[in-house]
């Protein structure tokens, strides 16, 4: 029996905690979390504006789940240190607590750009946690113009949460297309005059020059008026209390396939590590929910004694805009196969005889299906690929791959 | 636990699976009355080909990527069991991304997602698919 | 009202039986007193006795017990006993009269021997030779009927309380190593002697209480064999089969029972290989000779008697034993009311044959 | 276009509020008397194409369908009925014989509905087949003429090759061919769970189902396709098809389209040919003839698997019987008129032949007469409908019955007797592999061990009421039947009393 000690409660927090309990019923689980919540889903607080969901419905767990798991919380503690040969950390208020095995699983925080004159914005928000929901939220009237400064998921998602509740919405960009991230250029213009017919207008290919109060200029001479403005330009990775002990971290902090860092007995799993995608064969940050769960889970299990590797990580992205829906993964890379029929829309990138990457957008119906081609790489010419192509099925695959799949348990 | 199995040497792709599925979900004490005139949306799916058809349901898998992948922790998985509560979830559809079957499918209202339960949640007591399948294609037992 | 072999009549029963394995005398008087203990089991329409041993001054010699219905009857059976045996001796039974007994025929008892010529000519062994001159005269004779033809042995048979019948046959001036009895209840009031028990068929005599199921399936095969059952009853066929097992296929008395009530096949499964090979080999071979529904039967033999219960054991059945006696009756007090203090007494299961000889001739019946 | 002077047999009705256009119905016809109407939005049919099989009745899943038999009438008496005046009509249009599946379907009295069953009161106790042992355990074979002992006194072991049957019933011929695989995969694992035997008709024997040997009967007939060494010795019985109840005197007919690869290959016949089966055995063309054939499978089996021999129920059936009994043959089967086909001409199968009823009895007591009745079993078929009917056939004097009519039902066929178009919407009596495979052999093998499971217990439950706990006290316990409504004549060849009596 040992003490394992968790920074951060967010998904990666709770695959950890239950990847540990999976094979693990006896070690101490210790959660310190600088917020102040019961454990709750990030990506949520778009859809809690949007009043989708509240704030009973948003908690990732139950509230039982701690208590279920034998894990102790210590919430609104910021740790400040760690300290690997003692094996403790320190929190903010001097507080020390011992590990055994310890989990970094800290996120990411937004990225605010220098912009000129963003200190005369009065009610300047950014989109990431709970209390920055709630804190946007009092400031929303009917009449509110709001500015956005970011197309990407975050700027996109917090848009369509409070899209019904101001008076109107201006979005800027510098890249040339909303959600580059995700999307190629095709599918970002389909998107984009969908969102555009409720009412929301975009800048691209633009940036501010500077802003005051009330009023935004744009670098191509445009002028927005705004009363809030929200700035999603980015996240970077919270890898600091790693780096400053001499972890090994690019953009964010390494981690092998067990998901532990380069010092022993420190795991770390999330928004704040990198992962290797296997559709590009690089490291990558992925940061999106999926990823950081089945990191934390794996890193759960090995350090609950189990033995767990996470080796097919991909990019990928489910997301909605005003009930349009777009489905993403992997990489846009090498031979396409393109499909559009009004307001839907399919790309499929193969090369070298696998599927690396796809984009559909409108009817997303069984696209797992191909995320699952990517993510096993199997073998397009063991396949029907020209059958699967234009429609995710089962019956492209083999009778014995069939058999397997669905008369087997798995 | 025990698990729907699909064997499509049996499938004769007549499609009933769906209709009871979307009749056991429907709420409704009569078939006619559900589904007269609807365009069903059901939790099994018959795949046809040229000489082979076959049902697709949740596979209710050991290792559920649909569970792992959920934002909103509105897909669980208890005793083998993968549950949806329809109350949590926001339709975001991360689910229909990360499920390898395609099982998992928009619901009829489009602000949430379904998904087989094995008839747990109706009034069917055995997966209504399984009951209804004229040619034992479908089976629910224990592997 | 027709009498039995013109319609098939179901009885219930009383039996009795006695034997005693050293030889000793065992006077008739005694089976009277033991059957007439079960007078309730009768209706006074049937009641018989076989006496084995009785008649020590011609043992060697076929004893023919004949009723008739009319001198005329006689006269033919006469002629016909003429031709085909020497008579030694011929007479009425002596009988005692009496208003209980009523409707009684002519009685006569014969002792013969096959005729030598005659034997020669039918090819037939000398026992199958005289069983076909009796099934003869009780198939073509009218009015004529053997119901006794052993050797060193007779039956006595009539109408009436079993009680009256052995008061009646003066059994009490009958001595016999081994004794049968039988009152019967049949379920209608057929006015024949003849359909009275015991039946016999050479030295086999059976005394029998039930009503057996697979009568007509038994009947209809023992029928291609030679059998004729013109009386329709279970005691004639069951007599019949037993000729058919002992003395046409030579089996022995265990395996004789092992067919007429064949173990069951759950039974043969269990039992150790050997064992098992022949029991299914018996069930297989004379499958329709297996006896179901309910009997009791008493099979009497020179030299001893068997007893067999149905394999279910559907009707009652008890053994005691004294000395070098062993009784066998429907009831525990037809036994007492003759040896109230008895060494053993129990209840054989269905389908196990109690077999109890003579010493004298033990080595002698079972395996032939 | 000529006038088609037919009108449909037929009627589907269509209860449109129930209807929820599913289509499975349309899906499931294989003669496409259904299908769905976009025009109208809603499902339509064509009668003329309804053989009432009622597979889309079966399968709606609102119960929305029903067939009714056409109240159209032609000006019929009792003459002219329809049925005649149809059938002239169809073979002035076509100049053909005409064909039919299945038995005999006239009016002519069914004997086992004549027949009355025993039961004990009171002088004989019944039994109680839930408390006591209740046999029905069949062996099938000569019985032995002698006993014979070793010199220890021990008897040995002289019985003819038998076949042990767990319950006095087996699946009879039907050929792969004239069936589907799968309908014989379940024949044949029922056949072996239930610890009795089913037949492969004249067709041979496929090679996915030589492990089901224990439990099969190999047939062989006329056109003696698929025989060999090797499919002789496969089975537990070797039987030598002479004749059929629904087409006494005929041969087999199945059209070269039907002849697909593996029937090709089982039949030991080129692909796509027609399989003939001569009328008679071009080897056997008397009783003695016969007698050598027996002799021949029993040389080539190494005289360890019984021989039987099938017969149709004709007038002489039971001169014929004693004939073939004293053949060599361990076991007769009869099959009477009202036994199945998957073609038939149909005057032959309403007109020629007797009821089972009658030749099984005359059979018997022929056999008695002559004292031979043990040395050869008799299995009866050709419609033992129920268990009451096999107790009575029993009764009567049989070892045993063959069913496969019964056995054809509890697959799932409706009787519609269009065997012989091959659109059998069931799975049994086709080879179109879309519709074979609509007979899961586990849903039909199960369906045929309840069935048979089902008959024992019945059977069971009667010989306990008559108070017998052995099957083979049943056996021709003719005392147990009572005929109601027969004339004398009747009566006597049934060898059985009038109720009453």
């Amino acid at each position: 029996m040992s003490k394992i000690v968790i920074i951060g409660n967010s998904a990666a927090a709770v695959g950890c905690i239950e990847g540990i309990r999976s094979v693990d019923k006896a070690s101490e689980i210790v959660v310190i979390s600088d917020e102040q919540h019961h454990v709750y889903s990030r990506p949520l607080i778009s859809y809690l504006l949007l009043g989708s969901t509240d704030r009973q419905r948003m908690k990732y767990r139950p509230d039982s789940f701690y208590a279920d798991n034998m894990t102790d919380v210590m919430l609104g503690k910021t740790v400040v240190a760690i300290d690997p040969k003692a094996k403790n950390v320190k929190l903010k208020t001097g507080e020390v607590i011992s590990y055994d095995k310890l989990l970094v699983a800290t996120g990411s925080s937004p990225f605010i750009p220098p912009m000129k004159g963003l200190d005369k914005a009065k009610k300047c928000f950014t989109f990431m946690k709970l209390d920055d929901a709630l804190a946007l939220e009092k400031e929303l009237t009917p009449k509110s113009r709001v500015l956005v400064i970011g197309a990407g998921l975050i700027g996109l998602k917090c848009v369509e949460g409070i899209a019904d509740r101001v008076g109107s919405i201006s979005v800027v960009d510098m890249a040339d297309r909303i959600l580059p991230s995700v999307l190629d250029k095709d599918g970002a213009q389909l998107v984009q005059s969908f969102i555009e017919k409720r009412g929301v207008k975009f800048y691209l290919n633009d940036s501010t020059a500077e802003i005051s109060e009330n009023k935004a200029v744009l670098k191509s001479g445009a002028e927005v008026d705004f009363d809030i403005l929200v700035v999603a330009v980015g996240v970077r990775p919270n890898i600091s209390l790693l780096k400053d002990i001499g972890a090994d971290c690019g953009r964010a902090i390494k981690v092998n396939e067990k998901c532990q860092t380069s010092i022993e007995d420190i795991y770390a799993a999330g928004d704040c590590t990198e992962s290797y995608d296997i559709s590009a064969d690089t490291n990558r940050v992925l940061a999106l929910l999926p990823n950081a769960y089945m990191q934390g889970e794996t890193a759960g299990v090995n350090m609950g004694g189990g033995e767990k590797v996470y080796d097919n990580a991909i990019p990928m992205n489910a997301m909605g805009m005003f009930g349009y829906h777009m489905i993403t993964a992997g990489s846009y890379d090498g031979d396409v196969y393109t499909e559009t029929d009004g307001m839907n829309y399919k790309k499929l990138f193969y090369k070298d005889n696998r599927l690396v990457g796809y984009i559909i957008i409108g009817d997303v119906e069984r696209a797992g299906i191909y995320t699952s081609l990517i993510r096993q790489r199997t073998p397009l010419n063991e396949i029907d690929f020209e059958l699967i192509k234009s429609k995710p099925q089962l019956m492209a695959f083999s009778a014995q791959r069939r058999a397997k799949e669905l008369a087997q348990r798995h | 636990m025990k698990r729907i199995y699909v064997n499509e040497k049996w499938c004769l792709g007549c499609h009933l699976c769906e209709y009871y599925c979307a009749f056991a979900n429907s709420g409704k004490d009569d078939m006619a009355k559900a589904l007269k005139g609807v365009k069903i949306n059901p939790r099994i799916r018959v795949e046809e080909g040229e000489k082979i058809n076959f049902a697709v349901s949740c596979r209710h898998c050991e290792e559920p990527l649909c569970v792992k992948s959920c934002i909103t922790g509105a897909l669980t998985i208890k005793d083998g069991l993968i549950s949806f509560n329809k109350d949590k979830c926001v339709g975001c559809y991360t689910c229909i991304m990360s499920c390898p079957y395609g099982c998992i499918m928009p619901d009829g209202s489009g602000h949430a997602v379904q998904k087989c339960e094995l008839c747990t949640k109706n009034a069917c007591g055995e997966p209504a698919c399984v009951k209804g399948c004229p040619n034992q294609a479908i089976v629910f037992e224990e592997r | 009202m027709k009498r039995e072999g013109e319609i098939r009549i179901p009885s219930g029963c009383a039996i009795s039986g006695v034997i005693s394995k050293s030889g000793k005398s065992i006077n008739g008087r005694e089976m009277i007193t033991s059957i007439s203990t079960m007078h309730d089991r009768s209706n006074g329409l049937g009641g018989g006795f076989a006496g084995y041993g009785i008649y020590p001054q011609y043992p060697d010699l076929y004893a023919f017990h004949v009723f008739y219905d009319s001198n005329k009857s006689r006269e033919e059976c006469e002629r016909f006993l003429d031709r085909h045996f020497d008579i030694i001796n011929l007479s009425k039974i002596p009988v005692r009269k009496s208003d209980k007994i009523i409707a009684e025929p002519l009685i006569w008892r014969y002792f013969v021997e096959p005729l030598k010529t005659k034997l020669k000519d039918s090819k037939l062994d000398e026992k199958e030779f005289v069983s076909k001159c009796v099934i003869n005269i009780n198939s073509n004779i009218e009015g004529a009927y053997v119901f006794s033809c052993g050797k060193n042995m007779g039956i006595f048979k009539a109408l009436g309380y079993p009680e009256d019948v052995g008061e009646y046959f003066r059994l009490d001036e009958y001595e016999g190593y081994a004794w049968t009895a039988h009152g019967r209840y049949p379920t209608n009031t057929p006015g024949w002697w003849g359909g009275a028990h015991p039946f016999g068929m050479l030295d086999y005599s059976i005394v029998h209480n039930g009503e057996i199921s697979s009568y007509d399936s038994n009947r209809r095969n023992i029928e291609m064999y030679g059998y004729k059952c013109t009386l329709q009853t279970d005691t004639e066929v069951i007599t019949y089969i037993i000729d058919f097992l002992l003395r046409k296929k030579g089996l022995s008395l265990e395996e004789a029972a092992k067919v007429i009530a064949a173990p069951f096949w759950s039974t043969i499964d269990h039992m150790d290989e050997e064992e098992a090979a022949q029991a299914r080999y018996l069930r297989a071979a004379f499958s329709n000779l297996l006896i179901t529904g309910p009997f009791s039967i008493i099979l009497g033999f020179e030299g001893g008697l068997m007893a067999l219960n149905d394999r279910l054991k559907l009707r009652s059945m008890v053994i005691g034993e004294k000395d070098d006696r062993v009784y066998m009756a429907s009831e525990e007090c037809a036994i007492r009311v003759i040896e109230p203090e008895l060494d053993r007494i129990w209840s054989p299961n269905g389908g196990q044959p109690v077999i109890v000889t003579l010493d004298s001739c033990k080595d002698k019946i079972f395996i032939k | 276009m000529a006038v088609n002077y037919l009108y449909p047999e037929y009627e589907i009705v269509r209860d449109t509020n129930k209807c929820i256009a599913c289509r499975v119905c349309e899906r499931q016809c294989a003669n496409e008397a259904h299908w769905f109407d976009p025009e109208q939005d809603k499902m339509v049919c064509d009668n003329a194409k309804c053989v009432c099989c009622h597979r889309c009745v079966s399968l709606c899943p609102t119960k929305a369908l029903k067939i009714v038999k056409s109240d159209h009438t032609f000006r019929e008496n009792a003459n002219w009925t329809a049925k005649n005046i149809k059938e002239v009509y169809r073979q002035a249009g076509s100049g053909g014989v005409l064909l039919s599946s299945m038995g005999n379907p006239e009016p002519y009295p069914v004997y086992w509905d004549k027949i009355l069953l025993n039961a004990s009161q009171v002088t004989n106790p019944s039994i109680d087949p839930l408390r006591e042992p209740m046999e029905t355990v069949t062996y099938l074979g000569k019985k032995p003429t002698k006993i014979e002992r070793d010199k220890n006194g021990k008897i040995i072991n002289n019985l003819a090759p038998q076949l042990k049957l767990s319950t006095p019933v087996m699946f009879s011929a039907m050929s792969y061919g004239s069936i589907s695989y799968n309908a014989h995969e379940s024949l044949a694992r029922a056949a072996e769970e239930l610890g009795i035997y089913y037949n492969t008709g004249e067709g041979g024997l496929h090679e996915d189902f030589y492990k089901y040997g224990a439990n099969t009967i190999v047939q062989v007939a006329s056109g003696r396709f698929g025989v060999s060494k090797d499919y002789l010795n496969a089975g537990a019985a070797i039987e030598i098809k002479i004749g059929q109840g629904a087409k006494p005197g005929i041969g087999g007919h199945l059209p070269g389209i039907k002849v697909s690869e593996d029937i090709s290959k089982t039949r030991m016949i080129p692909l796509g040919t027609d399989a003939i089966s001569p009328a008679p055995h071009h080897d056997i063309y008397s009783i003695e003839d016969l007698r050598q054939l027996v002799y021949s499978l029993k040389e080539a089996s190494d005289y360890k698997k019984p021989v039987i021999v099938k017969i149709a129920a004709v007038h002489n059936v039971a001169a014929i019987a004693s004939g073939i009994a004293r053949s060599g043959a361990d076991i007769i089967a009869i099959d009477g008129y009202r036994g199945g086909t998957g073609a038939a001409p149909t005057r032959i199968r309403d007109n020629v032949g007797i009821p089972i009823e009658l030749a099984l009895a005359s059979v018997d007591s022929r056999l008695r007469e002559e004292g031979i009745r043990d040395s050869v079993a008799v299995v009866v078929g050709g419609s033992i409908r129920s268990s009451a009917d096999l107790v009575k056939a029993i009764a009567l004097g049989a070892d045993a019955c063959y069913i496969a009519t019964a056995a054809c039902l509890a697959m799932g066929c409706h009787l519609c007797r269009s065997c012989q178009a091959g659109r059998c919407n069931w799975g049994i009596a086709t080879q179109r592999p879309e519709l074979v495979k609509r007979l899961n052999p586990d849903v039909g093998y199960k369906r045929l061990v309840n069935l048979v499971r089902a008959w024992d217990h019945e059977i069971k439950e009667i010989m306990g009421g008559m108070g017998i706990n052995s099957i083979e006290s049943l056996r021709g316990n003719r005392l147990m039947l009572r005929g109601i409504g027969l004339s004398e004549k009747e009566l006597a060849i049934l060898g059985i009393k009038h109720a009453g009596e």
